[in-house]
């Protein structure tokens, strides 16, 4: 049993599909993968339904990583093996011995964004922020993570001076962008919680006849729209997360505790810095 | 001024009047202004106790305005109201309630979705110890009162499967159940027939004599004799005259209304009946009625007599498609027509009227021209499915003019008319399309004496000109003054056909309860 | 035919009731469609799984405990449909109480607690606070709709924006854990559904028998005859929106107990989910019809269907496109039931 | 006492319309809204911005830019609720119509096309398939509403959730970029807007001076006495929601050629945000009333808001907390001055 946050996410759909691929080459390995739909309750009750029908282990890719307590709670009581992947849940330190987590260091993913426009500004300019949902996590750790970044020493030039939410949304970021510009907002980079908006910001750019070329925007997930924009030197950074790497991280670990293997508490999959210099090593990947 | 505060309400209402004064209720300089229409300028009015008040007047001059007021309804732009000789002010419904006024709206106003002995208690339902609705007391209460107005209705059914004129005695009972000292009732026989009236004047004189004083809305003549001990005339929005019932008659009643003479009620002309338009045969609705059998012919007026719920207006429904026939047939000019949906009938000239203007009837929410328009549209008036607005236009006013529609223009929402305007643009409607047979149920509902003539002659005028007309009415004279022939209905059966020569009230009413 | 109502005798027929004219409840017909699902299941799932779906004590209890949040908010919505209006915000609504509910129920050990001074406090603050929260909103919903007269629609969607614009604001997005194990215990095993069956129960009681039931369906009726028999119409409507409100907040709580954290986007789209299980269950949108117990069946449908899809292993893919299907078809047999047996 | 029709004579008053009577459009008032809106922006620009709100014609650009899509499905919804109706699918269905038509809209070169075969195609063919999905989808909708008599909020319900699967199962969620320049000009620049108010116009015209729209008005207003009046308003039905399908059919090829790329999730919402603009705009849910200048007008509204916090940088979180609080506030000041009008 698997229960995704949801289905309509691109980065998440690659996570999936990585599951599924890798499952299709293990021998007896049927995956019912389920839609939470970013709701809390619909996950856990597709856990109880999980349950209900007697699995041998669950996938859970969290809506909330701070709602896992009765998903942990339900799958322990019940002893069916838990894998928690992508997210990294609150309630890591009480996972029981049939659980483990399969994820990247959320935390890695804005800072390297930042880090590396921070080196391209040479530690100084202002910055525009576009955020994803504000009630969602990734949107507010990354958000965080760049006002970290430009905390530290090296990056003390530089400053936010807007910030504001397209909700992960393409056109969303188009729209916010041309408001900016309609102000008249004079910056020197684009930080963007994922992609999507990333390109949305730079589309609004060049209807507004701003040179992309020469300016810097920067976006997390390393989707082919992100990839193609950074090859075509519009997009300047984003960070590949290796969704892939984590389903099949996922069905490993869930088919090692099913079958009464002990695996890691915390299964780490990396980050990893894109730019147009190491660009072609991940034009297949996502 | 001494103005008394609603929560006194029941003080003022349960201690005696203030020595020497005579009248139940006084109104005094009531003036209410709608957007472009004074409906009421300075208009006075008393009620004696123990007394029936009638008012009469054109449809348009204000009289439920009046009583909506004194029920609370609308806030005056001025104006006093003393009751029992103390200084009141409403300020809503429910203060005019707790002061003993109930009032019998002129458009039902009821729930639909609940039942008969819900909506006759609602907000004064019996409760238990724990705050419960007791339906069983509601129901026991419901039936002794029931029992005591002589309305033989199931208090459980729910009031959307009563015919209008059941609906009616149910506002009825309603009103009366209040036990108020003031009654007003706006209209309540308009969708009545003789028997349920005979039935309200019984009701009526049984509060009388408990001293209560009614204030009693019609537009029919007869009624107003019959019951009447005081009778105000209003023109206008203007009080012209109060008279007491035995001093005047018809006429100078009719004069004040309108201010001009009406020489003739139904204005019967004999004009030549031509070949047979509709033919029906054996004609059913499962469950409503069953073998209908009748000719229609050009220029002839058939009336439709019957009790109320006889099935009268199933039959109309049923000839104009709106409740297709379970059995029997239907003959248009020797044709067979299968009449499916409203849309086969007008195709075939026909054009009906119902008779639950609110239900069926208006589009309340849009403006008097596109109630008009709306049938018209159809089958033509439109080019390139653009609607020739102009030609519309002219028809409407044309329209208008001729029966004597009150409003300031046509883009006035049709709801803001008084009602027997708002009959008025309906009966437009159907005019308008020149149908070959019109089928008109209780067309002269809630219109005054003086509109109702013109109608008449309409009616009549139209027949000259080869029109073949179903015509179905409560109001016996009507029906008899006007038809050529009179088919009478009883319970979903035909009892007879009786020819103009031959009708009279008692032969009629003899078929109606066969 | 059915009645004799226009008999020549008003005595006698006004003494003896006709027999045969008491409606069945309507809500027996959706009945019949939620056990035609469950039957249907039953059958496939002897077909393709071999095992029963209804024989199995865990499904059926999910099958009602993952619709109890919904359900809670249905009955407070249900309400206000009954009333001829909506509620938008109740999604919202408890997105915004289930922040302020946990930020109030946090253990005493909570590293990063909102309120590092009122950790570890007795459940009942949560609680309370949650439901007085909801409670306020829904007064301002029902103070706007009835006193400002503007659309139910508009209003409570401006409260749907605002309340999740609160809910965002109130960590910063930040979601609120460590929540103390007395409070997690309410929404532990069967209480969500315990809480959802009591509040219908209390609000079924309360349409059916209470004043306040009779005023609000007259008020959905038809408001103007309400207004002409003397009932304070604007202040009932505030009375609907704030249990509205009430149970939007109850849900907050429930749902933070359960999900043992508060997330700013809890119940985003429930509104739907509640206005849907009151509408299959058999309450009109334009107000004047429904009932307590249609609702819950409407929601305990929607519980079949997803326990029902996962129990069959439907690819999610197809589940959505079939649910909304299915939903149509629920409605439509029941809409066919009940004309057929009106004509009868 | 403006008039004096209260004569004596009524032929008199009959023929002639009294001076000074003229109905104002109600959509005024809400245009008054509207400027005022702008100019409080203006005000609150110069003030803590030091610039111009208005006077920037990008701005003026985006302020309704970024409103078209909404826009374009709004006037497909206000039609079905003027006739009191109601199209919860339109948001689905332009995530679907998008994925449709992107996936016929690949450039030659794309690496993963969906249809390898049928790469480079001329934009009539996406944007043709994209309008006709949209539209069987609004005649399905018609068809259930007006045959099986359920409610149009249940079929639409269905619809959306529908919809929304097919969406996601078209690709399996992947998104599907690399579309044709000539198909990514229909998003270009003006053109959103262009075919928004395009749209608006052509039906403003059509529910103003034609059948359609008189028909339209009438069954929203009285279903039973249109179809006395010989309206054949089943045919009406699903004519209307067709036209609602058409349009957001529409919104999924424009969406689509302004993002370059389709994507499942698109349109999600949108239909609330449709319905907002519409009841903004004086569309009354009840059926009956509404114009198309009204939902224009209040998508316009939305729009300002939007370039209005941006322009004065209003933090996020508060954003919508005051979003929420303006669009009440809006309706309520719309209410009032109409209100005000009429009693004069
Ligand atoms: N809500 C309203 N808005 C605008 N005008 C109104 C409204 N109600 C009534 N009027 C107008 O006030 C005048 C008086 O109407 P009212 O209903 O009192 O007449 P009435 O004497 O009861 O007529 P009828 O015999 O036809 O019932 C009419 O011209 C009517 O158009
Ligand atoms: N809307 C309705 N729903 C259910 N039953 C109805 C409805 N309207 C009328 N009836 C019933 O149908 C039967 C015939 O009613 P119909 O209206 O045709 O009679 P009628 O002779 O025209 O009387 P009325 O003067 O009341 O119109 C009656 O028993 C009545 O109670
Ligand atoms: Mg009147
Ligand atoms: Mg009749």
């Amino acid at each position: 049993g698997v229960s995704m946050d949801k289905f309509d996410d691109n980065f998440l759909t690659v996570l999936r599909n990585g599951m599924v691929d890798y499952a299709k080459t293990q021998p007896g390995v049927t995956l019912q993968i389920e839609d939470a739909k970013d709701d809390v309750s619909k996950q856990i009750s597709q856990v109880q339904n999980f349950i209900a029908n007697g699995v041998d282990a669950i996938i859970v890719n969290p809506v909330d990583t701070s709602a896992t307590a009765a998903i942990t709670k339900a799958a322990a009581s019940a002893g069916v093996p838990l894998v928690y992947v992508n997210r990294i849940p609150a309630d890591i330190a009480k996972l029981g011995p049939k659980a483990a987590v399969v994820a990247s260091d959320e935390k890695e993913s804005g800072t390297y964004e930042t880090q590396a426009i921070c080196k391209i500004l040479g530690g100084k300019g202002d910055i525009l922020v576009i955020e994803g949902q504000l009630s969602n996590q990734a949107a507010v750790q990354r958000t965080a993570d760049i006002h970290d970044v430009i905390a530290t020493p090296e990056c003390k030039g530089m400053k936010v001076i807007a910030e504001q939410t397209a909700e992960w949304d393409r056109t969303k970021a188009q729209n916010l962008m041309t408001n900016w510009l309609s102000k008249g907002l004079k910056f020197d980079a684009v930080v963007s919680n994922n992609d999507e908006m990333a390109i949305g910001a730079l589309q609004a750019m060049k209807s507004a006849g701003v040179d992309t070329k020469a300016s810097v925007v920067g976006g997390v997930d390393a989707t082919q729209d992100a990839l193609a924009s950074l090859k075509a030197g519009d997009l300047k950074v984003t960070v590949f997360q290796n969704a892939a790497g984590q389903g099949k991280g996922a069905v490993d670990a869930a088919l090692a505790l099913a079958a009464g293997k002990p695996v890691e508490k915390w299964v780490k999959i990396p980050f990893e810095l894109v730019t147009p210099a190491n660009l072609d090593q991940y034009m297949k990947k996502n | 001024m001494a103005t008394i505060t609603p929560s006194t309400a029941e003080i003022v209402r349960r201690s005696g009047a203030v020595p020497g004064a005579d009248y139940l209720l006084e109104v005094e300089g009531v003036r209410k202004a709608f957007p472009g229409v004074l409906a009421l300028d300075d208009v006075s009015f008393r009620l004696k106790r123990g007394h029936v008040h009638a008012l009469m007047g054109e449809n348009g001059a204000g009289k439920s305005t009046l009583m909506k007021i004194i029920a609370g309804v609308y806030t005056p732009d001025a104006g006093s109201f003393r009751l029992k000789g103390q200084e009141i002010r409403l300020t809503s419904p429910l203060d005019a309630l707790r002061y003993g006024i109930a009032m019998i709206h002129q458009e039902l106003n009821l729930m639909n979705f609940m039942t008969v002995a819900e909506n006759i208690w609602i907000r004064r339902e019996p409760l238990n110890a724990f705050g419960f609705v007791r339906h069983d007391e509601m129901r026991r209460r419901t039936l002794a009162l029931f029992e005591q107005l002589d309305i033989p209705l199931d208090p459980e059914s729910e009031i959307r499967d009563l015919s209008v004129a059941n609906r009616q005695m149910v506002e009825i009972a309603k009103a009366v159940s209040y036990d108020s000292d003031v009654l007003i009732m706006d209209e309540p026989t308009s969708a009545l027939t003789e028997r349920e009236v005979g039935h309200l004047f019984k009701i009526i004189r049984t509060l009388k004599s408990q001293g209560k004083g009614i204030i009693y809305i019609t537009h029919k003549m007869n009624e107003l004799f019959e019951i009447a001990d005081e009778v105000s005339v209003f023109r206008d929005g203007k009080f012209v005259g109060e008279h007491a019932a035995a001093d005047v008659t018809r006429d100078d009643i009719i004069r004040e209304m309108v201010g001009r003479e009406i020489t003739q009620m139904f204005p019967k002309e004999i004009v030549p009946i031509g070949e047979t338009v509709l033919s029906v045969r054996d004609l059913s609705l499962a469950g409503k009625f069953h073998g209908v059998s009748f000719d229609l012919r050009k220029g002839e007026i058939l009336g439709l007599a019957g009790l109320v719920g006889s099935g009268r207006s199933n039959v109309a429904e049923t000839l104009f498609g709106v409740t297709p026939a379970t059995a029997g047939t239907i003959l248009v000019d020797g044709r067979e027509l299968a009449v499916r949906n409203p849309g086969t009938a007008m195709t075939a000239g026909m054009a009906f009227l119902t008779e639950d203007r609110k239900e069926t009837g208006c589009f309340l929410l849009l403006d008097i021209m596109a109630n008009m328009q709306i049938a018209l549209l159809r089958g033509g008036y439109a080019t390139a499915g653009f609607v020739r607005e102009r030609e519309i236009q002219t028809l409407c006013l044309q329209q208008k003019a001729r029966l004597r529609i009150r409003t300031p223009d046509l883009e006035e929402p049709i709801i803001n008319l008084s009602g027997g305007n708002q009959q008025k643009v309906l009966i437009a409607r159907w005019l308008m399309l020149r149908p070959k047979i019109l089928i008109l149920d209780e067309p002269t509902r809630g219109i005054d004496v003086g509109a109702k003539a013109e109608i008449h002659k309409l009616i009549t005028e139209l027949a000259g000109q080869g029109v073949a007309v179903l015509m179905i009415s409560s109001e016996l004279p009507e029906v008899l003054g006007m038809s050529d022939r009179i088919l009478v209905m009883h319970e979903g059966r035909m009892t007879g056909i009786v020819d103009r020569k031959d009708a009279n009230q008692v032969a009629i009413m003899d078929l109606a309860s066969q | 035919m059915a009645t004799d109502i226009s008999s020549a005798s008003p005595p006698a027929s006004a003494e003896t009731p006709v027999a045969g004219r008491r409606r069945l409840p309507p809500e027996l017909s959706i009945l019949g469609v939620m056990i035609g699902m469950m039957l249907l299941f039953e059958a496939l799932g002897w077909i393709f799984v071999g095992q029963s779906f209804i024989a199995n004590p865990l499904r059926l209890k999910i099958m009602i405990l993952q619709e109890s949040e919904i359900g809670i908010i249905a009955v407070g919505v249900t309400q206000t449909i009954i009333m001829a209006g909506i509620d938008l915000s109740s999604g919202s609504v408890v997105g915004m109480t289930a922040m302020i509910a946990a930020s109030l129920a946090q253990a005493a050990d909570a590293p990063h607690a909102v309120y590092p001074g009122l950790t570890g406090l007795n459940p009942i603050f949560p609680v309370a606070a949650g439901l007085l929260c909801g409670l306020a909103v829904g007064v301002v919903n029902g103070w706007l709709i009835a006193y400002t007269k503007i659309p139910p629609f508009i209003a409570t969607l401006g409260m749907m924006v605002s309340a999740r614009g609160v809910a965002d604001w109130y960590t910063n997005g930040q979601p609120i854990g460590n929540l103390t194990d007395s409070f997690a215990d309410i929404g532990a095993g069967w209480w969500p559904v315990i809480i959802f069956l009591g509040v219908a129960f209390i609000f079924h009681i309360a349409l059916r028998y209470t004043r306040y039931g009779k005023f609000t369906y007259a008020i959905g009726a038809n408001p103007l005859a309400a207004r002409v028999s003397g009932i304070n119409v604007e202040r009932h409507i505030v009375l609907v929106y704030m249990f509205a409100g009430l149970l939007s907040g109850l849900c907050g709580v429930v749902h933070t107990a359960r999900a043992i954290s508060g997330q700013a986007g809890v119940g985003m789209g429930f509104e739907l989910d509640a206005i849907a299980a009151a509408v299959i269950g058999g309450t009109s949108l334009s107000g004047g019809v429904g009932r307590m117990t249609g609702t819950v069946i409407g929601a305990v449908i929607l519980g079949i269907l997803t326990s029902g899809f996962t129990f069959l292993n439907v690819d999610a893919h197809y589940q959505e496109i079939i649910k909304g299907g299915v939903i149509i078809a629920a409605v439509v047999a029941d809409q066919y039931r009940q004309r057929r047996r009106k004509s009868v």
